[in-house]
Formats: structure tokens, C-alpha cells, sequence
């Protein structure tokens, strides 16, 4: 439920930004919904690396007090 | 009252709390904080204090907005810190988190670098105990590590000074880098005090010290901790080095690689000192670009980032206070516990996300202005990318698994009365400066013609950069993508001196002892043979062994007369 | 032969070296003691040896001669005798505290028994 | 009593108290007196400085014969400085022992043992007072036969060794200087100091003056424990009654070091010392090995009193290196340290004898726990451990900077690096004893103990308490030391 409401209100954010106008100094900022896909990649990205970097620097709890 | 150097009343009063019953200590340590700022209401900016020392003019005291804007929100967090602390009953952790706090606003009114090096070595030989005050083995150990880092910055720093006043002749703390100049061109002075700052403001692969001991400290010390030690050293670089480019490659480094060890991290009192280091990054960046929007923007972001971090972590300490645990693997689902402490968190989440009508917000569009206004293209894509990382530890991972998420069956009372009014106060204060930037911009140093909701796409953006980032969480964690939290550490430098150095030396002593022992018995045999020689009747034990220690003492005598005699008639 | 002329300041040589030689030596404690006290003698009889003026009659006044020795070296040398006499009645007293104390006055003895403690 | 006389007061008061001390025979009669004699010491001292301050060099002459026939006592403000530094270490040592001479030292023996006190008190000040250089010699062998008996009061055994071997040394030392003083006789004629400085210079080519430099150089290198030279040093403090250590260690090598200064840059002058003879470089790296070390052996060190031993021996070398650069602003970061050092290690050591008495031992297992037991005198020796490493509110700090500001002058990297190396490992030493005063819990938690009395307590804190001030007022103690170094150049007196 929450899933979707949230699904909601980001759709509406990339809709109300047809109708707001935007200041943008790269040209690439005043793409539509750059900065939505730009925010849900960056995250995905993050997420994904940190999972990954797990690999090589997981240890046990007590790895230090051995 | 006005030529009381700043920050002096807590040091002092710090030193007589001792004296009180244990029960009126911790409102005595309330108190303190408001009877420092109130002294500061009345020091006029300009003001200064000089004396001599050992024949060099020093300037203890220096009154500018810069170093107001520091004592002020030192003094409010100092009392937010000191009513959450209202509970404790221990006299060491109120007596060094006073003189902690004393000395890290004396710091920012020193007007000369002699001055700012005691204030800075006391900060951090009375900060160490806010972690030892855990009084626990590992908490020892821990903050001894701290507590040989932060002296050692303390060590390059006094080096530092000492070479720059060999160079310029100077002790005052001003801009050390001159305009013209870069941190290329300037001289080894210079480059140690670069890196005493950049310690203690945990630069890349200099941070570890903060992760390392601040989830060792005490409940109420880690609050201490979060808000001066770093800030100081936020402040100390906006002094001595605003406009150094260097800067900003260190700050966008700085607020992107803590995000990935955030991911993965079990201890969430470790995740947000995480996000500390990514958010200093933020204020390096501004110092690094220099221009006053940027100058504002990085002071500015200090200021309600000692807010928001305090509110976090003292939301993560009410709930290892009630439930004993900080493990995210072990929490979860105690907003029906701990509804209170869950808003607040929630408030301290959306602040520093910078969702706009909260604090974070108003702070952090200056720097990115600033980055936008320079046209530092990778710098801004950076910050973007670190911003989405912002919300996905503190922002949603924080509250997340502590929160809500998977229901640990943990059922524990509300966190306690005044740890709910410090929490309430730091979270109006967040959303205050969020809806009035005004009352934030009239402290700044630099006049701000910035208005952050002036232009609504600015807003909105936003939004979506941090709701879509969400939804990306959402999405991962219904494709159960995320990693799950688990029982477990994640390395970091701190793993070069824990285990890759003491390793290295046991290895290397074990060498050099059996090379040692070779040594000896080869300079013991050939010793031997030629007392054998010199002095036969002596027997085959050697009249050095045998006399040892007078008759070789007074050998040395002779060795030194004779070298002595030798040399000087070369 | 003038190396031989200066015959006293050879007897000042041998004897501080065989001093020297005794304290690093021997063992015993008193032998060291009895070392310094050679070491002490030789520049003794340095500092009378340089008072000598060649030619110069010892230096009791009278009519007759012109030409003394110093006598200030021999006054001085008076009061380093007293401090050296003083010096190896202390170390003495020493040895003979020592000895009870431990039951032996040879060094090595006294440095197995303190490993030992 | 006039103003002239106060030179020869100095010395004779202490002198003729001695004696009666022992026919006094009552220990607390004897501590009665010796503490006025101490007292008034300290005030001629003090009045000998603001003269000498004011009206530059005051010159007494024995019996009315001038110069260079009869003695001449010679203050200037340099030996004024070092006067003012015994005498009040000496009265506040003094101060301790009322109480802290009793726990070691049999109340039938305490008349002999202010006896030695004054005795060596004598000689220390005869040292730093005299212009003459056999004299000189005369007054080390008092001060130094009667340490070796304070040595040897000490209640453990090895105390009479460590006398024994003290006296070995120092006997050798001293024949050296008197051989030195011998051969300066020789080719000058003359005994006085004054007299010399004046003659020497002529004489830089002589063979005989340039032996007498050698032996000068290191008897007096044995007397002030130069690295290596310093072996029978840690122990002689280490074993001798706690109140002796302290006194011993903040006056003794400081005299020592003086008379190094006084010969070197006043005798024979810094043009010979430094341009004709290779002493910088020999004092550099002796100075170097000594702070590198005396610091290393210290923290492996079990028995405090012989780790703050071989500290000394560092601190020492620290003075070394002042004196080996050979420039004004080095010579005043010897001079000050002299009285920091002073000041520090009198305090350390006073702290540690009540340590000792009240958890009955000076090894480090011993202070297990001290912190809670007895928080005042431990936080005294924190204090003055954070002299000792240099922490900047403390004295030491202040002769540290000076010494790398003098350093930095004449752009010697590596003796930085060894200073900075040297603060490092004194930070080690005096944290192992920290961590052991407040981060151990007591062996025997059972024994009850608590904090020593306030008389013993006093004394400790006014060393403590002077640490601190002049590590934050220093218009004193450096302005003194800096005319000093400037006259000791041959700047107006």
C-alpha cells in the first residue's frame, strides 16, 4: 500500500514538472525527470556497490578481538 | 565578564562540578551552556583580547562573525547534549564534556594558532572519555586509538606552527594560504597544519578515527562527540584554508565514499558516523570553492548539521538506551515502543535529506548553488549522486530498520522525559530554520542574497531526487536486492593499524630479535677472543663480562677521554 | 734525551693508567678503591711537578736565594689530599656496608645476587 | 649585614649549620634548623638576583685579597639564576622531608642525614658561586661526598652500591677537572675564572690547554650524567631515599650543567669551544643520543623512580643540545630548562615518594588503581608528567619551544625530528604510568590506603602548581635565562 502511494506521488512529481517552470543552468538539468531517474539511479547504483564491496571487507564480529 | 575568554565558563565550571552532590551535576551542566551563551550575547563582534607569552604577542580571544556563528550553535547543541544527558550520573562524563565543549569554543574564538593548539589538544584529551566512560575493554581501546589519532593531529599541528612562524614570522590564525597562492606553492608549515585540520576532520583515508570510536562512546557522549570535534575542524579550514581547490576534490570524495560503507553497516550509531563523514564533505566542498555564497553555504550546512546529526544519534541512543542494542539486525518495529522517538528521528531523517521545508534543505542549496554558480560540472554530479546516498542511510535506513521494517518483537517503554524535550527542541529547531533560512542567514558571515524558495522548481527537483531515490529502496527491497543486515563488521583503514601494522611489527621483531641475538653472539665471541689474547691470566670468562658494570663504566670514561683528546687535536 | 727529562710527567702517566687500569679490572671493591687512589696520586705528583721552577730553591724565605719554587700548586695539592683521604675513607665505609649487606665485597658476586632478587 | 657580604653568606650558612646539625642529635631540631638555613638561603639568593638584576655582576673577595691572588666569589645573573633554583628546590625538598625523610631513614640517623643535606647544599651552591676554578673542584667534592651518603641512606641494599658506583664515577670525574684545572695552571698561572677568560684566548694553540678542555669536558660530562657517561645515574636515584632523588635530581646535574655552560662559554670562550674544537658536533650527538635513549630505555623501565632515571638522562641530553648550538637563543632554552626541569622532576619525584609510601612501592605494578586512592597526588604526577612531555599550559612546553625555535634558527632538521621523536617517547613512559594510576584496578583491593597528608601534599603541589605557571608566565624565567645566555656572549653583564 505504501509502495503505491509512494509509486504515486513520484508520478505526480514528474507531472508537475510539465507545469512549473524550471531554472536550469547545464542543459542537461532541464531534461524532464532528470533528476528523478538521476536520484533513482544513484541509489540503485549506491546500493548495488555496497553489496558488492561486502564481499571484501565483511568480517566477523570479532574479527578485531581475536 | 566580556574579557572572559569564551567557552572559559564551562572549562572552569566543568572543574568545580566535581564539588557538587552527583544528583545536581547533570542541571549544573544544563546550566553551564546557558550561562556561556549568554556571555556570548554580550561580546561585541571586533573584539579582541591580546597578551605576551614567552615574548611572542598571542591573541586569545578574537571576536568575529565567523567564530560567532560556531559559539552560538556550540552553546545551543552543548545544551541540547547536556539536557539528553539528564540522567546520568556519572561525574567523569559531565566534567569532560563540559571542559570538551570549553575548549572547542575556545577554539573558535582563538585568534592565534598557539591559542587554537591548546584548545585543540584539550578537546581531545577530555573527549576521550565521553568513550572511556563506556568502561568497557574494547570502549578502551577504542578511544585510546582515538585519543593517539587526535593527539597526533595535535603533534603535525604544533609542528605545523612552528615551521609556518619560521617562515612568515606569524602566530595569528588567519587565511594561511594567500590569494595568489595554491597548496602546491606553499611552504611545509602550511602543508602539516593542511593536515592536522584534515585529520580531525576525518578526511579520506584519514576518517577512520570517528567510525572507530564514536559507536564506542556512551550513549550521551556520542551526542558530545558528533557535534564539536568535527565542526571544529570545519571551522579551523573555513579560517586558514576557504578557496583552496584542493578542497573540493577531498569534499566530493569525502561525501561519496563514506555512502557505500553505509549500505553495510550493522551498528547504526556506526551508519550515521558514516553520514557525518559524507555530510562534512558537503561543508568541505563550499570551503574548498571559496566564494562567499559557498562560504555561507558551508557554514551554514555546519550549523544545522550539528543539529540534525545530534537529534539523530540522540534518537539512536534513546533506543539503545531502552533496548540495549544498536544492531539493525536486531531492531525494528519500534515505532509501537517508541512513537515519540520515531518522529523525531523521522524529523532528523528529513533534515538531513534536505528536504525542503526542513533544515538541511535551506543549508545545503547554498553549497550547490555556489557549485552551480562556479560551474564545477563533475563536483555537482557528485553532490548529486552523495545526496541520494544521504537519503538512503540516513534518510531511510536509519528510521527503516529501527523503526519499522521487520518487527523484532522488542517491546520497551518511550524513551525518557528529557530525552524527548532535548529531541523535541533539536526537532523544532530543524524544522524551524527549514520554513524561516532567514533567522539561519542573519548569523552568516558573509550577507546572503539567497532565497531557497524562491524558485519552486528548485523544491521540487528536490522532491524528486529524493522521492525517486526512495522509491529505488522501495523497489530493491522488494526485489530482494537489498542486503540484508547481518551480525558482521565491515573493514575500513582502521584495519591497516589494527591488524595489517601490529602484524607487520610482531613479524619484523621477531626478525630483528633473532638478527639481534646473532649479532651479540658473534660481537660476544669476538670479544672474547681478544680479551683471551689481551688478558690471559684472566681466565676464559673476559674481564669485561666480569667487572661489568663499574669497571665498564669507567672503560667508557676512557673511551670518551680518549675519542675526545683524539678529535680535538685532528 | 728530552723525553727522558721529563721523567716525572712519564711516573704521572703510568701511574694514572695503572689506576685505571686497577678500577676496571679487578673485582673486588677495595682494589677499585685502592685504584683511585692511585689514579688520585698521579695527579698529585702532576701538580707538584709543575711547581717546580728549574733552578728554584724550595720556598722558604731567605736572603740568600733568588729563585723559588710555586708553592701554590703544593697548597692546592694539600686540600686534593685531604679530599682524596676523605674520599677513600667514605668508599671504605661503603665496601664495609656493602659487605655486610651482602656478604661479599667482589662486584660480580654482589651483581648475581641483586639478578637474583 | 650589608649587601657585599651576601655572596659569601650563601655559601657559609649552609656550611656552618652542617656541623651543628650533628651536634643537635634530634632529627626534628636538625630539620628545624636545616629548613631556615634553607630559607635564608633562598632569600639571599633571591636578593643576590634582584642585585645583580638591577646592578649587574657582584664580586666578593676573600679575606680582602683581590683577584687573582685570593678567591673571588663571582655572581652574575647566570649563577644567581642557578642559585635561586637550588635553594628552592632545596627548601621545598625540605618542606617534604619533615615527614617524607622519616619513612626511610631511622630517626637516630635523620641528624646525619641533614647534616649530609646541608653539607651537599654547601657544595652545590660553593659551585655555582665560585670564580675559582680549584675551588670549584673543592665544592664538587663536598657536594659529592655527601651525596654519596645520601645515596646510601636509602633503605634498599642496592642503594650502597649504587653509591659505591657513584662514587667511583664521580671520584674519576672530579680528578679529571682537578687534572684540567692543573694543566690551565700550568700554561696561565692563574686559578681564576675571570682571569683565565681573559688569558685563554692567546693560548688557543696550545696543546696543554686543549687536554685540559678534553678532561674539563668530560669530567664535568660525568658530573651531569651526559650520555654515556650517565650509567651510574638511574641507580643512584633509584635507590636512594625518595626525598634525595628528588633533591639530587632537580639540583645536581642542573649545577653540573651550569658549570659546562660557565667553562665553556665563559672560561674558554664559544669561539674556542665551537671553532677551534669539534665540541658542536660531539654535543650534538651525544645530546641526540641521550634524548633518544634515556627516552627508550624509560618506558621499558619497571621501577618509576629508575624510569624518571633515565627521563633525566633525556631531559639532560635536551640541555646538551641547547648548549651545543652554540647561539643565544639555545643557551636560553638550556638555562630555562634547567629550571623547568628543576621544577618538573622534583615535583614527579615528591609525587612518586608519597605514591611509594602510601602503596609501598615505586615499581609500576605498585600504582595500580593510585588514581582513585590518592586523587590529589596523582593528578600531581599527571601534571607534571605533562611537563615532563611537553604540553603546552606547562613549563616544559615553554623551554621545548624555545629549544626547537633555537633549533629551527640554525635550521638543524634532524635534532627536530630527534626532539620530536624524544616528546614521543616520554608521551609513552608517562602514559604507561597513567594508564597504570587510573585504567588498573589495585592488585589488593583489600588494603586500605588513602591520599597522604596535606603537609606532604603541599610541597608537591607548589612544584606542580609552579609547572604551571611558568609554562604561562614567562616574562620571568625567560627574560632571566635570555640576559643571562646574552652576558654569558660577552653582552653587558
Amino acid at each position: 500500500m505504501i509502495f503505491r502511494l509512494l509509486l504515486a506521488l513520484c508520478i505526480l512529481l514528474v507531472v508537475l514538472e510539465l507545469v512549473v517552470h524550471r531554472h536550469s543552468t547545464f542543459p542537461w538539468e532541464g531534461w524532464l525527470g532528470f533528476y528523478a531517474v538521476w536520484g533513482f539511479i544513484s541509489l540503485f547504483g549506491v546500493v548495488i556497490i555496497g553489496k558488492q564491496l561486502r564481499r571484501f571487507i565483511k568480517r566477523r564480529e570479532d574479527y578485531y578481538d581475536e | 565578564m566580556s574579557s572572559l575568554p569564551p567557552g572559559l565558563i564551562l572549562i572552569l565550571g566543568g572543574l568545580v562540578l566535581p564539588v557538587l552532590p552527583r544528583s545536581v551535576q547533570a542541571k549544573g551542566a544544563l546550566v553551564l551552556p546557558v550561562l556561556g551563551l549568554l556571555q556570548l550575547l554580550f561580546l561585541s563582534e571586533g573584539m579582541s583580547v591580546d597578551v605576551e607569552i614567552a615574548g611572542y604577542s598571542l591573541l586569545p580571544v578574537r571576536v568575529d562573525k565567523l567564530s560567532l556563528v560556531f559559539g552560538y550553535i556550540f552553546y545551543i547543541a552543548a545544551f541540547l547534549a547536556a539536557l539528553y544527558a539528564l540522567h546520568v550520573r556519572d561525574t567523569t562524563q559531565h566534567v569532560a564534556a563540559m571542559m570538551y565543549v570549553g575548549s572547542a569554543i575556545g577554539a573558535v574564538f582563538a585568534g592565534d594558532l598557539i591559542t587554537l593548539f591548546v584548545y585543540w589538544e584539550i578537546t581531545a584529551l577530555t573527549s576521550v572519555f565521553l568513550i572511556w566512560a563506556n568502561r568497557s575493554e574494547r570502549a578502551y581501546r577504542a578511544g585510546l586509538r582515538y585519543l593517539v589519532i587526535q593527539i597526533g593531529s595535535g603533534v603535525l599541528l604544533l609542528s605545523g606552527i612552528l615551521f609556518y612562524f619560521h617562515e612568515s614570522g606569524s602566530l595569528l590564525f588567519t587565511q594561511l594560504i594567500g590569494p595568489g597562492e595554491s597548496l602546491v606553492t606553499a611552504g611545509p608549515g602550511v602543508w602539516l597544519i593542511f593536515l592536522a585540520f584534515g585529520i580531525k576532520c576525518a578526511f579520506p583515508l584519514l576518517h577512520n578515527w570517528l567510525q572507530d570510536a564514536y559507536p564506542q562512546a556512551t550513549i550521551t557522549g556520542a551526542v558530545f562527540l558528533s557535534a564539536f570535534t568535527t565542526k571544529l575542524a570545519v571551522y579551523a579550514l573555513a579560517r586558514g584554508f576557504p578557496g583552496t581547490e584542493a578542497l573540493i576534490g577531498i569534499g566530493v570524495v569525502m561525501t561519496l565514499f563514506p555512502i557505500f560503507f553505509a549500505v553495510i553497516e550493522n551498528d547504526l550509531r556506526k551508519v550515521l558516523c558514516y553520514s557525518l563523514n559524507n555530510q562534512l564533505g558537503f561543508m568541505v566542498v563550499g570551503i574548498g570553492i571559496g566564494t562567499e555564497l559557498a562560504l555561507n553555504g558551508a557554514i551554514a550546512h555546519a550549523f544545522v548539521h550539528i543539529l540534525y546529526k545530534a537529534l539523530l544519534f540522540m534518537s539512536m541512543g534513546a533506543v539503545l538506551y531502552r533496548t540495549g542494542t544498536i544492531r539493525a539486525s536486531e531492531l525494528g518495529g519500534l515505532y509501537r515502543s517508541m512513537p515519540w522517538t520515531a518522529a523525531f528521528c523521522i524529523v532528523g531523517a528529513m533534515s538531513i535529506s534536505a528536504f525542503p521545508l526542513f533544515s538541511g534543505f535551506v543549508a545545503k542549496s547554498l553549497t550547490m548553488s555556489a557549485v552551480i554558480e562556479g560551474y564545477y560540472v563533475l563536483t555537482f554530479i557528485g553532490l548529486l549522486v552523495a545526496s541520494a546516498g544521504v537519503m538512503e542511510h540516513s534518510g531511510i535506513k536509519i528510521p527503516y530498520f529501527a523503526f519499522f521494517g521487520r518487527d523484532s518483537g522488542i517491546r520497551c517503554r518511550e524513551a525518557p522525559i528529557h530525552m524527548c524535550l532535548a529531541m523535541g527542541i533539536a526537532a523544532v529547531l530543524c524544522i524551524g530554520i527549514g520554513c524561516f533560512p532567514d533567522l539561519l542567514y542573519a548569523l552568516l558571515p558573509y550577507p546572503v542574497d539567497y532565497e531557497p524558495y524562491a524558485d519552486f522548481g528548485h523544491s521540487l527537483t528536490q522532491f524528486q531526487l529524493l522521492l525517486f531515490a526512495a522509491l529505488a529502496f522501495a523497489v530493491l527491497l522488494r526485489m530482494g536486492l537489498y542486503p540484508p543486515e547481518q551480525n558482521a563488521i565491515n573493514l575500513d583503514t582502521d584495519w591497516f593499524y589494527r591488524r595489517l601494522a601490529p602484524n607487520v611489527i610482531h613479524s619484523i621483531t621477531n626478525n630483528l630479535a633473532n638478527v639481534t641475538d646473532r649479532l651479540t653472539a658473534t660481537t660476544r665471541l669476538a670479544g672474547r677472543t681478544l680479551m683471551r689474547s689481551v688478558i690471559r691470566h684472566y681466565g676464559p670468562e673476559g674481564t669485561l663480562a666480569r667487572t661489568w658494570p663499574t669497571g665498564s663504566m669507567v672503560l667508557w670514561i676512557a673511551v670518551l677521554l680518549a675519542a675526545s683528546l683524539v678529535l680535538y687535536f685532528v | 734525551m728530552e723525553v727522558l727529562a721529563l721523567y716525572n710527567y712519564w711516573v704521572v702517566i703510568f701511574l694514572m693508567m695503572t689506576g685505571f687500569y686497577v678500577v676496571i679490572a679487578s673485582g673486588n671493591l677495595v682494589k677499585k678503591i685502592i685504584g683511585i687512589n692511585l689514579f688520585q696520586a698521579s695527579v698529585f705528583i702532576l701538580y707538584i711537578s709543575m711547581g717546580k721552577v728549574s733552578g728554584g730553591a724550595a720556598p722558604i724565605l731567605r736572603e740568600t736565594i733568588q729563585t723559588y719554587s710555586n708553592p701554590l700548586p703544593h697548597v692546592l695539592i694539600l686540600t686534593a689530599i685531604v679530599v682524596g683521604v676523605a674520599t677513600t675513607a667514605l668508599g671504605l665505609a661503603l665496601v664495609v656496608r656493602i659487605k655486610e649487606a651482602y656478604g661479599t665485597a667482589e662486584e660480580d658476586d654482589i651483581h648475581r645476587q641483586d639478578e637474583s632478587l | 649585614m650589608t649587601l657585599a657580604q651576601l655572596p659569601a653568606l650563601q655559601v657559609i650558612l649552609p656550611l656552618i649549620a652542617a656541623p651543628l646539625c650533628l651536634l643537635l642529635r634530634s632529627g626534628r631540631l636538625a630539620w628545624l634548623l636545616s629548613i631556615l638555613v634553607s630559607a635564608t638561603a633562598l632569600i639571599i639568593a633571591v636578593l643576590l638576583l634582584r642585585l645583580v638584576l638591577e646592578n649587574g655582576t657582584v664580586i666578593y673577595t676573600y679575606g680582602g685579597w683581590a683577584a687573582p691572588w685570593g678567591i673571588e666569589y663571582r655572581v652574575d645573573i647566570a649563577n644567581a639564576f642557578v642559585l635561586a633554583i637550588v635553594t628552592s628546590i632545596s627548601t621545598v625538598v625540605l618542606l617534604f622531608s619533615r615527614v617524607g625523610a622519616s619513612w626511610e631513614i631511622k630517626s637516630s640517623e635523620q641528624s646525619l642525614f641533614y647534616t649530609a643535606y646541608l653539607l651537599c647544599l654547601t657544595g652545590l651552591l660553593g659551585m655555582t658561586v665560585t670564580g675559582d676554578a680549584f675551588n670549584l673542584f673543592v665544592f664538587l667534592e663536598i657536594s659529592s661526598l655527601s651525596s654519596y651518603v645520601l645515596i646510601a641512606m636509602g633503605p634498599d641494599r642496592r642503594g650502597l652500591t649504587a653509591a659505591y658506583q657513584y662514587l667511583i664515577m664521580g671520584t674519576i670525574g672530579a680528578t679529571f677537572i682537578l687534572i684540567a684545572v692543573g694543566l690551565l695552571y700550568m700554561v696561565t698561572g692563574t686559578l681564576n675564572m675571570a682571569d683565565l677568560a681573559n688569558l685563554l684566548p692567546a693560548l688557543e694553540q696550545s696543546r696543554t690547554v686543549r687536554v685540559a678542555f678534553a678532561f674539563l669536558t668530560v669530567g664535568i660530562g660525568l658530573k651531569l650524567a651526559m650520555f654515556p657517561l650517565h650509567l651510574w645515574l638511574p641507580n643512584a636515584y633509584a635507590y636512594a631515599p625518595h626525598v634525595v632523588s628528588a633533591f639530587l635530581a632537580a639540583t645536581a646535574t642542573k649545577v653540573a650543567v651550569y658549570v659546562l655552560v660557565r667553562f665553556i662559554y665563559d672560561v674558554f670562550g664559544s669561539s674556542f669551544a665551537f671553532d677551534s674544537m669539534p665540541l658542536q658536533s660531539i654535543l650534538v650527538v651525544l645530546g641526540a643520543a641521550a634524548v633518544l635513549s634515556g627516552s627508550t630505555v624509560a618506558i621499558f623501565q619497571h621501577n618509576i623512580k629508575r624510569m624518571l632515571g633515565y627521563s633525566s638522562v633525556a631531559q639532560i641530553g635536551y640541555m646538551i643540545l641547547g648548549i651545543s648550538l652554540a647561539s643565544v637563543s639555545g643557551l636560553t632554552a638550556t638555562l630555562v630548562h634547567l629550571l623547568n626541569h628543576a621544577l618538573m622532576k622534583g615535583g614527579l619525584f615528591l609525587a612518586l615518594a608519597c605514591m611509594a609510601f602510601q602503596l609501598g612501592g615505586t615499581r609500576l605494578v605498585d600504582l595500580a588503581g593510585a588514581g582513585r586512592r590518592m586523587p590529589w597526588t596523582s593528578a600531581a604526577f599527571v601534571v607534571g608528567g605533562l611537563s615532563l612531555i611537553g604540553v603546552p599550559l606547562t613549563a616544559g612546553f615553554v623551554s621545548k619551544w624555545l629549544l626547537v625555535v633555537a633549533v629551527l634558527e640554525a635550521g638543524w632538521w634532524p635534532v627536530l625530528i630527534v626532539i620530536a621523536v624524544g616528546s614521543l617517547l616520554a608521551v609513552a613512559y608517562i602514559w604507561r604510568v597513567i594508564e597504570m594510576i587510573y585504567f588498573r584496578s589495585a592488585t589488593n583491593p583489600d588494603e586500605h590506603s588513602e591520599e597522604t597528608h596535606w603537609s606532604l601534599l603541599a610541597p608537591v603541589w607548589l612544584l606542580i602548581v609552579a609547572n604551571v605557571y611558568f609554562g604561562l608566565h614567562t616574562q620571568w624565567s625567560v627574560g632571566v635565562a635570555q640576559r643571562a645566555a646574552q652576558m654569558l656572549f660577552g653582552g653587558p653583564g
